[in-house]
């Protein structure tokens, strides 16, 4: 399922890819986005980074597909 | 940056030590200047008169005599020492020592006097005479004294020279038959300071039974190169076995003072104050009983 | 202050010039006489790249006041080839690359060069020993190793009769 | 049989051999520019401070000073190579408000000597107020840890994010998994000559740096950008630099320093940091706390790597985003992992910047991952070269998404050291053998420092003697370009290296080259060369085809200046008669030609990557700890050598300086500051310390790379640091995941592990 950047509206082909693109961009934009959303970009980093198992990536992913739109 | 100074070079003992006695509160004397030259250049020494006893011909010297044992002058160079075929005879520890005593430019430079006067308990020169008996040789204008080598040194980089007085002479005993004098240090980096250094000088019985009499010394373990006594006084009389041996070394780790660095921390230093002490006494103890006439 | 006069002999040449005591003989080879072939690599004698002979013997001129080198003859990087004829010590440095980015090798020469005039045969530890002073980033060593050891085995024994 | 190559593969010695062994080679470290004034920095005592005040009026009047300047004296441009980024350019050199490290320059000076220079600075009156500092990343990224700059959210600089595969899934197939922490330390770089340079501006408003430099084209642009100048209004000069080793292509506080003097007192000012300046307040390896978790089947298969890293970044972004980059991407290196990834996070702390380095990352990564992979085959029961050959990358393989491999002589690699392990034999007590796999890039791919122009260029100039000027922007700081952009030229041209007069080091005179990092100059400066002289020779071989007129069928060529027919090679003329005469018949105008490369489309990283395998054999004394290195064997796939002289001195340079990383060099801090800023302290292995070095090459053919060569020496940083660790392990059963592996740390573990073996004195 593709989804689109809520910030810059690039088309990702998965929620993971999306998700990786935030993180990757992580400009103010995206962090404002995320922080909106009731999450801590930085703690999700930080967690992504302390804790094994893709957590942080997960957590965002989760938020993206409720969040961000899906095309197609 | 070094700071301006009066030079002055001198071309005798006396003119050196008539100047001492002028300038008392304001100078330092320079040798080789290999230790000094960096201190001055980091501001941390900034004399306003600067002796250079360098070109002073008249302290460079070895001489041995059978009885009297072997005098070095302060200026000579360590690669003199190093080169020297009455010490490469008498003193076979002093070559080894030169060999491993920072490169050959160093060497060849500073002064075996210079080093002793800097007063660096990291000094490999100090460890080994201390563990020689020997001794040293000041004088004022006004008088000359001798000292141990062993009460030379007083504190880091401080010495028993008072003002006025300079280092004119090493005085080392003959070594006494059936002794052996061993020396090492450890280091990384071949020839660099040691992070510890031991020396060792052990004479044993007539058959090579017992030791007789014994000293250890310990280098950049401590403020100055220190004896461990109590360590010393394990052997004196028994047969060295590894049993004695480790506690030995294990007496020399409790009586060495060392203090933690980047390079190393205490309880390090502690562990190589007993496992070189160990290895320096074991060889000293079976090169000594070689020197024993055959037995059994 | 005031400055004195020091007469030294470089690379054969018999020169007085004046200068404040204070300064140290690489200063006077590199800033006074233009002999920029020494260089100098630290502040605490401990890279030896600045090393030149004083009477034949390898010496670090950081570690030296110049006038404690009056009446001395010193030698610098400059005064080791005859005009276009290189030592041989040269020769073989060059074909074994023993340099790199070439900071360190004037003092690495002259090191050596003193050393094998103290000891023309010496095995490769003795080498190792002999230049243990001079600091080299960018070779690892072995290639000037195997420079000194092959001048030490006679290999450039023509450049020397030249 | 003809020789395959006339130049190549030959030894040739540097071409500036002789300058170097004479003493003539002139350091911008040497040079005197006449009424030329001589400059000093001073430098924040403090690891993190506002700067209140500084009042220079004191150090303006002492005679002899002819003038002082501080940051408000320039544009107060944050300056980075990031020029695509501008968010990661975020150090003014001279700072303005406030200071994040310990030698962090706050004014320079200009005086008639050095001594008034360092005189006045200390009459220079900086008013600061202390901040609380932060010094290791993991404090740094703590909820209300102090933060060093305003826009970086619990002083997170930089992210990196790698992944490809499903690496959970992978985890779950696992027979193994293992976990494992990493600690590696810093590094200086301890170019023999520091940085420094003299600046000179006049008044027609130019600007000339003669500098020690990896890169004199980045330098001239980073200049004018904070200066305000246009670019080709400075001329940056870079003849010999005294070693580099990834500390000399930023813009330094030498050329920044002497150039802001300069313009404001139109006199040449010559900076020279001293070795103190050099450790305190220059750039570094990048220490690493890295975390690894990686699962395998039980045949030694590798299914899965998770990779995490934070580094401590100090005070600026400098290089270290690229080393945090770089060190996800080698981590994966030189195996095929089905699912890996890596997530990278750089953290500002109030300690000298962290950067480009030798190895650029890969070192660190290297140490952990071949560390872990040698306790993975030990619990498996797997012999070492086995698990790796059976991982191995190979010709062919794709990074998923990130790197193509063309060329890979790994396995070969692995049979070769397999092969000298077993000359071996049984090793006396306490010595051991450890080995350690590698691969690094040809080059970087990234353009963040946003230049228009090709990577490399070169231009050729032929004269009616034959000579063959040679134009390159590529900086040889040591590392022996000169040598083989000339033996490159030669080749391709038919000529010989004494033929070739190299031009380097002047931006005004030079094309562009981004400079010597990343392993760049062999592949993508020699591709621009081979380029420029395959032009010059289809030029000369037009018009000696013309005058020889042979049958169509064949083929003319140039080897040693012989322009000939390749089936009749006697048949043919002299390469400079023949130049003479092209000339004449252009109506006087030389043979000019000119060759670029810039790589497109070739992954993210690199176009081409080196692979290799060292085993290192040491001997571990029990009870001192002390590690001695006996042997060393490298097997080296660098492609087609081109010169074997140069490939060797780069292979032992980087045994000496990685060896140095494994066990002796080390930069301990105490709240900021350097503990050992000196060559007294900081220890650096001598020749009495190097062990023997064998060097096993083992030749592919590189499509990407100018007769098949590739990169040949930064990526020999990479192995020796683990082969050392693992070494020690086979030697004593110990293994230290903290760098360096200094003898404190191996005979503490020895004592962990259980009472030690006895061994006296030999």
């Amino acid at each position: 399922m593709a989804y689109k950047c809520p910030v810059c509206e690039k088309i990702w082909p998965d929620s993971m890819n999306l998700a990786r693109h935030v993180f990757g961009t992580g400009d103010q934009g995206h962090k404002d986005w995320v922080n909106s959303k009731g999450l801590n970009f930085i703690e999700l980093l930080l967690i992504q980074t302390m804790e094994p198992g893709n957590k942080g990536y997960k957590t965002l992913a989760d938020l993206l597909e409720r969040e961000a739109e899906q095309v197609e | 940056m070094i700071r301006d100074f009066n030079y002055h070079k001198v071309q005798t003992v006396e003119e050196a030590l008539n100047l001492l006695d002028r300038y008392k509160d304001d100078y330092k004397i320079i040798c080789g200047g290999q230790s000094l030259l960096i201190l001055m250049r980091q501001g941390l020494v900034a004399p306003e008169n600067l002796i250079d006893i360098k070109g002073l011909e008249e302290l460079n010297y070895i001489e041995f005599d059978p009885k009297a044992g072997l005098k070095i002058g302060a200026t000579t160079t360590h690669t003199a020492v190093e080169k020297s075929a009455l010490v490469e005879e008498h003193y076979p520890i002093l070559v080894s020592m030169e060999e491993n005593l920072a490169s050959v430019q160093t060497r060849n430079w500073g002064t075996i006097g210079g080093n002793l006067c800097h007063g660096d308990p990291t000094g490999d020169p100090g460890a080994v005479f201390i563990a020689l008996n020997g001794s040293v040789k000041l004088a004022t204008k006004e008088r000359d004294r001798t000292l141990p080598v062993e009460e030379f040194f007083v504190d880091f980089f401080e010495t028993e020279l008072e003002e006025g007085e300079m280092l004119l002479e090493i005085q080392l005993p003959v070594i006494p038959p059936r002794t052996a004098v061993t020396y090492t240090k450890f280091n990384i980096i071949e020839n660099d300071q040691g992070l510890v250094s031991v020396a060792a000088s052990l004479t044993v019985d007539v058959n090579g039974h017992t030791c007789q009499e014994a000293r250890i010394v310990i280098g950049s373990a401590a403020p100055v190169p220190m004896r461990a006594k109590e360590a010393e006084k394990l052997l004196i009389g028994q047969n060295v076995d590894d049993k004695l041996l480790q506690a030995v070394g294990e007496k020399a780790a409790e009586e060495a003072d060392p203090v933690a660095d980047i390079h190393a921390s205490e309880e390090y230093r502690r562990d190589l104050v007993k496992t070189l002490t160990r290895r320096m006494v074991k060889k000293a103890w079976e090169q000594a009983r070689a020197q024993a006439p055959k037995k059994e | 202050m005031d400055k004195i006069k020091l007469r030294l002999t470089v690379n054969k040449e018999y020169l007085e010039c004046y200068i404040t005591p204070k300064k140290l003989l690489v200063e006077v080879l590199r800033d006074e006489l233009g002999l920029t072939g020494t260089k100098r690599g630290c502040n605490t004698g401990s890279c030896h790249a600045c090393t030149v002979l004083i009477n034949g013997l390898s010496v670090k001129s950081c570690s030296v006041l110049a006038m404690q080198a009056d009446g001395c003859e010193v030698t610098t990087v400059e005064g080791l080839a005859d005009a276009a004829a290189l030592s041989p010590l040269q020769k073989s440095f060059l074909d074994h690359g023993a340099y790199q980015c070439g900071f360190c090798t004037s003092g690495m020469l002259m090191a050596a060069t003193s050393f094998l005039a103290e000891n023309p045969r010496p095995n490769e530890q003795e080498i190792r020993e002999g230049l243990h002073g001079n600091i080299c980033r960018c070779t690892g060593y072995n290639s000037i190793i195997r420079a000194v050891k092959a001048v030490a085995e006679g290999k450039y024994k023509e450049a020397a009769d030249e | 049989m003809s020789k395959k190559f006339h130049v190549i593969n030959t030894p040739v010695h540097n071409v500036d051999g002789i300058a170097k062994v004479t003493g003539r080679a002139e350091y911008t470290f040497d040079l005197v520019l006449p009424h030329m004034l001589y400059g000093k920095i001073l430098r924040s005592p403090y690891p993190h401070a506002k700067i209140l005040n500084i009042d220079t009026s004191r150090a303006e009047n002492l005679p002899g000073v002819r003038g002082v300047v501080t940051g408000k004296d320039t544009l107060g441009v944050k300056q980075g190579i990031w020029r695509r980024y501008k968010e990661l350019c975020d150090e003014e050199i001279l700072a303005r408000e406030k200071v994040r490290y310990i030698g962090e320059p706050v004014a320079a000076v200009a005086a008639v000597d050095e001594d008034t220079a360092e005189e006045a600075l200390d009459l220079i009156e900086v008013e600061y107020e202390p901040l609380p500092g932060v010094f290791v990343p993991l404090d740094a990224i703590k909820e209300g840890a102090p933060l060093l700059h305003e826009n970086a959210e619990r002083n997170i600089n930089v992210t990196r994010h790698i992944e490809w595969g499903d690496v959970d899934e992978g985890f779950k197939q696992a027979d193994l998994v293992r976990e494992d922490w990493f600690r590696c330390s810093s590094q200086a770089h301890v170019c023999m000559e520091t940085h420094c340079a003299v600046a000179s501006y006049t008044p027609d408003g130019k600007l000339t740096v003669y500098t020690s430099t990896q890169s004199h084209y980045y330098i001239k642009v980073l200049l004018a950008d904070v200066l305000g100048l246009r670019e080709n209004d400075i001329r940056v000069i870079s003849r010999y630099t005294g070693g580099g080793f990834g500390s000399k292509f930023e813009l330094d506080s030498a050329q920044f320093c002497s150039s802001i003097l300069s313009m404001k007192l139109c006199q040449p000012v010559k900076i020279v940091l001293t070795r103190e300046e050099e450790f305190m307040a220059t750039k570094r390896r990048t220490p690493m706390f890295y975390y690894l978790r990686t699962g395998v089947q039980k045949d030694g298969q590798f299914l899965a790597k998770e990779a995490r890293v934070f580094t401590e970044g100090g005070a600026y972004t400098a290089m270290g985003a690229t080393a945090l980059y770089l060190t996800g991407f080698f981590q994966a290196f030189p195996y095929d992992w089905p699912n890996y990834r890596y997530d990278g996070y750089r953290v500002y702390t109030n300690t000298p910047p962290t950067s480009a380095m030798r190895g650029f990352g890969a070192p660190q990564a290297t140490f952990c991952a071949e560390t872990q992979i040698d306790l993975i085959a030990e619990e498996l029961g797997i012999d070492r070269i086995d698990i790796r050959r059976k991982n191995a990358m190979y010709a062919g393989y794709e990074v998923p998404g990130q790197a193509w491999i063309q060329s890979c002589g790994l396995s070969e690699c692995l049979d070769k050291v397999d092969e000298w392990i077993k000359t071996k034999g049984d090793l006396p007590a306490n010595s051991g053998i450890g080995i350690a796999a590698y691969g690094f890039m040809s080059g970087g791919i990234f353009n963040w420092f946003d230049t228009p122009y090709a990577f490399s260029s070169a231009v050729i100039q032929v004269n009616v003697d034959g000579k063959v000027d040679l134009f390159v922007g590529s900086q040889d700081m040591g590392q022996g370009s000169n040598t083989t952009m000339a033996m490159i030229c030669a080749e391709e041209l038919g000529v010989n290296v004494g033929d070739i007069r190299l031009h380097m080091g002047d931006t005004d005179k030079c094309p562009v080259d981004l400079g010597a990092w990343g392993s760049r100059e062999t592949l993508m400066q020699g591709n621009a060369v081979k380029m420029a002289a395959a032009e010059a020779k289809k030029q000369i071989l037009e018009f000696a085809a013309a005058k020889m007129t042979p049958n169509i069928v064949y083929d003319l060529d140039i080897k040693d200046g012989w322009i000939h027919l390749i089936a009749r090679p006697e048949r043919g003329l002299a390469f400079n008669e023949v130049v003479k005469e092209v000339i004449r018949g252009r109506d006087g105008q030389p043979i000019v030609a000119r060759g670029h490369y810039t790589p497109h489309r070739k992954g993210m990283i690199s176009p081409a990557y080196s692979f290799g395998v060292q085993a290192i054999e040491v001997k571990v004394d029990p009870e001192t700890g002390k590690i001695t290195l006996k042997d060393c064997v490298t097997a080296h796939d660098c492609g087609q050598v081109i010169n074997p002289l140069g490939v060797q001195g780069q292979l032992e340079g980087a045994i000496a300086m990685a060896a140095g990383y494994g066990f002796t060099e080390d930069l301990p801090m105490d709240e900021g500051k350097i503990l050992n800023p000196n060559l007294v302290d900081y220890k650096l292995l001598r020749t009495t310390e190097m062990p023997e070095t064998t060097v096993v090459e083992v030749e592919t053919y590189e499509p990407e790379g100018p007769f098949g060569a590739k990169e040949a020496g930064e990526g020999l940083t990479n192995p020796t640091a683990g082969a050392l660790g693992n070494a020690v392990h086979d030697a004593v059963g110990v293994s230290i995941n903290e760098l360096p592996i200094t003898s404190e740390k191996v005979l503490e573990a020895i004592r962990d592990k259980d009472k030690p073996k006895t061994d006296e004195e030999d």
